[in-house]
């Protein structure tokens, strides 16, 4: 049963990856980055790893994701 | 009357700790209370969301009350979502429209806001001062009274009591 | 059997996020994409649930509820960005 | 067009490690020899349930100490690059005002969230988590609140005194475990307790909190900096 | 017995939970704009997560306070978060679909703008006088 | 299920140096080395497991069985350590692109070429 889930899980994450690579609007690349660490992080639950899940969902996916909108935010700004 | 914030807040994240931790240790107990006491004074100096709050047997009632309409209206709204999502046409007629609200305080316009969003085909775009912008997902009027009658007051009569 | 219903229920759950997935593909503007978004990491709870479930580990919920937080917080800062309130 | 293909012959030596690196893995079936030795002892040496938590503390206490001190460098790096002078500070800066319910409802979310990140470090030795990832849960309750008041201004004073003390308890944790147990972080400094309780494994939740505290005050730190770089002139 | 009895209404429970999650997600892919698709996203994927870890519950009894703190955390922040995304998409202008029938909110915002326009025009004309 | 995830994680890892590489834009390269940096989390734990065992965590496993029962916990360590590690340093070279941004107002690489020979 897990490798099911771990096959789809995987093919979602690297279809987040290739948005995030590929995609012009740079806001929906970084969306799209951290959809690929949400789905890295339900990987590492199945690997059972829960401590480097929890880690991965709340650094990987929240906090670099937010750094990356604060950054982007500023230079929009300065481009206005 | 700054205190009843607190002690509603300080249950609150008592009650929040010993479900989080799923156990009635005395350790585990000791250290939540030390923790719960703690929190509010160093995170609410400003907050006053629950001052509100009426404490009343009556108001306990209508709380459990307004739980129960809350969750009767949720499964009604899932089933309305369900029966636009799988029937081939799409039947919806969407629209923005406005109703009115009476109640002043914070925590209770955000219940009001909430329930709104999760009862059927209806959600909280905007409220500004009285006015609540609602996203209806099935337009029957554009009268303001109507729609607050439709939309509103089946939770505002429990939410007055509780809230002032 | 009840092992059987769970896995009945794994499914629909990957299906569901399969189907969100296509919306985020899909979706015209980055609105929709965020909707994608939202709704996935909230059907993920679900799924690390039901994990947990079937190793039979309550540890595994810590992490739902971690998910769930930051899942939310994601979706208020995006929202926060768009409307050029930061 | 050079440059191109360039980067596909780098792309095309990298895939074939990889498939070598691939084709070499093999699935193990047994443990390797340290892992089988932290699984035979470290519920014995060190008294945590969470064998993750025993080598990340103990064992390897070291690297813990070099990582949060990474982390401190950074924050100083960011705070450096980003430094602005008083006047740059645009006063009223257009920003759309927050809607109201969130900003209630932050009022009632940020506590929990706290409370959530106080757990998680807290029980680092008996369920996933710890250090952390608490503190990391922690800079998200600071974040809502900016979120909900992008005027919100992170007191520094508070940030940087949480930081120092739980950064010099850590290092003084350590030295005790050199004068009355085997050596540096050594937990043994208060009795292993009973297994698989809170208060247990020595000094190891003690270590994990000021842990979860200095990373949350430094990644809070990291985002307060940044937030309010956002209020610079061009 | 009787365990197994539970364990089978807890399944049941947790399989209606998942189509409820599944009816969200075709919600979001057949809905016409954005905001008919966070109406459809947000009741559906809410009950669906309360329905599966209310299902769960009759499996575990003994893991009560973790899926309670799940459901109340999922109840409260779930309309939070759609309500901001919503307020966000319609400042930003997101269109909304044709089939639309009133817009109350423009409507009421204009009616501020042309007030607000003839004020700073009596104003002026104040000031010129 | 470790090939899979060894796999996706590979993938994860070319995907990430493909953008390093051939994108453009700063940022872009900054998210390519974070999706990167996934990857090589992935492979670490993935090289870490253990056939059909459980996580390193002795809440219902008995401490004497241990070593029967449990995947390796040594990679999970010094993966918990570069996921934190990876924070600061993408953090660090975002502020990089922003100090730059503001020498130049762009954010294309090919306008950085004050010190290419």
């Amino acid at each position: 049963m897990f490798v099911v889930i771990a096959i789809i899980i995987g093919v979602a994450s690297l279809i987040g990856g290739y948005i995030a690579i590929h995609h012009e609007d740079l806001s929906v690349a970084i969306i799209a980055s951290g959809l690929v660490s949400l789905f890295a992080s339900i990987l590492f639950l199945l690997l059972a790893a829960p401590d480097v899940a929890m880690t991965e969902a709340a650094i990987g996916s929240g906090l670099t994701t937010l750094i990356f909108f604060y950054v982007l935010n500023k230079i929009r700004q300065r481009n206005d | 009357m700054k205190w009843k914030n607190y002690l509603i807040m300080f249950i609150m994240l008592f009650v929040f700790w010993l479900l989080l931790n799923n156990s009635l240790e005395k350790e585990i107990v000791l250290l939540g209370f030390g923790i719960s006491l703690v929190l509010p004074f160093l995170l609410c100096g400003k907050c006053e969301v629950f001052t509100n709050l009426s404490l009343s047997p009556k108001a306990i009632l209508y709380s459990f009350l307004f739980l129960f309409t809350f969750l009767i209206a949720l499964v009604k709204a899932n089933f309305d979502v369900a029966r636009r999502v799988l029937s081939p046409s799409l039947p919806i007629n969407p629209g923005i429209v406005e109703v009115k609200t009476k109640l002043k305080s914070k925590i209770g316009r955000v219940i009001l806001a909430d329930s709104i969003t999760l009862t059927p085909g209806t959600f909280t775009l905007e409220i500004i001062d009285d006015s609540i912008f609602v996203h209806w997902i099935d337009v029957q009027s554009t009268d303001i009274q109507e729609n607050t009658k439709l939309i509103v007051s089946q939770f505002e009569k429990y939410l007055e009591v509780m809230y002032g | 059997m009840v092992n059987i219903l769970i896995i009945i229920a794994i499914s629909i759950t990957l299906l569901s996020i399969a189907v969100s997935m296509l919306r985020f593909i899909l979706g015209p503007s980055p609105v929709d994409r965020v909707i994608a978004f939202d709704v996935m990491s909230v059907s993920s709870i679900a799924l690390i649930a039901f994990i947990s479930v079937v190793s039979k580990r309550v540890i595994y919920m810590d992490v739902a509820l971690v998910y769930g937080i930051l899942g939310f917080l994601g979706v208020i800062v995006v929202a926060r960005y768009l409307e050029k309130g930061m | 067009m050079i440059k191109k293909l360039i980067i596909i012959g780098i792309m095309a030596g990298v895939v074939l490690i990889f498939f070598d690196l691939f084709n070499a893995f093999t699935g193990n079936e047994v443990l390797s020899k340290t892992a089988d030795y932290y699984a035979r002892n470290g519920a014995k040496e060190v008294g945590a349930s969470n064998l993750v938590t025993s080598i990340v503390v103990t064992y390897r206490g070291f690297d813990t100490l070099g990582e949060v001190t990474i982390l401190f460098l950074t924050a100083a790096i960011i705070s450096f690059v980003l430094k602005i002078r008083e006047e740059d500070i645009i006063p009223n800066r257009q920003v759309r005002i927050t809607s109201e319910i969130l900003d209630s409802a932050a009022q009632v979310i940020v506590p929990v969230i706290f409370m959530v990140g106080i757990y998680i470090f807290v029980n680092g030795h008996l369920t996933p988590g710890g250090g952390f990832p608490g503190g990391a849960v922690i800079a998200s309750g600071v974040l809502l609140m900016i979120m909900a008041n992008p005027k919100f201004g992170i007191s520094h004073t508070v940030i940087s005194w949480v930081e120092s003390i739980s950064g010099v308890a850590f290092v003084i944790l350590g030295v005790l475990g050199i004068l009355f147990a085997g050596g540096f972080l050594d937990n043994r400094v208060l009795g292993l307790g009973d297994f698989g309780k809170l208060f247990s494994a020595g000094i190891i939740p003690i270590i994990y909190s000021f842990i979860g505290l200095k990373v949350g005050a430094e990644l809070s730190n990291i985002l307060g900096t940044i937030s309010h770089a956002q209020n610079e002139k061009n | 017995m009787d365990t197994n009895i539970l364990e089978i209404i807890g399944g049941s429970i947790a399989i209606a939970g998942s189509i409820f999650l599944l009816l969200g997600s075709i919600g979001l892919y057949r809905m016409p704009d954005a905001y008919n698709r966070i109406q459809a996203g947000t009741k559906a994927s809410t009950l669906g997560t309360i329905l599966s870890l209310l299902g769960l519950f009759f499996i575990f009894p003994s893991w009560f306070g973790k899926f309670m703190v799940l459901i109340l955390f999922v109840l409260i922040t779930n309309p939070v978060s759609s309500h901001v995304l919503a307020r966000a998409a319609y400042h930003i202008m997101v269109p909304l679909t044709k089939l639309t029938q009133v817009d109350k909110w423009k409507e009421r915002r204009e009616i501020d703008e042309s007030r607000k326009a003839h004020l700073r025009k009596v104003k002026i004309q104040k000031e010129g006088e | 299920m470790e090939y899979i995830a060894i796999s996706t994680g590979f993938a994860l890892m070319l995907l990430g140096l493909w953008g390093i590489l051939s994108q453009k834009n700063l940022i872009k390269i900054v998210l390519g080395f974070t999706i990167f940096d996934t990857g090589i989390n992935i492979v670490m734990v993935s090289i870490g497991y253990v056939r059909g065992k459980a996580a390193p965590i002795l809440d219902v496993i008995n401490p004497s069985e241990a070593v029967n029962e449990i995947v390796d916990p040594i990679p999970q360590a010094l993966v918990l350590t570069a996921i934190v590690i990876g924070l600061g340093v993408s953090a660090l070279m975002l502020v990089y692109v922003l100090k730059l941004h503001r020498e130049k107002n762009s954010l294309d690489i090919n306008s950085f070429k004050d010190l290419k020979w």
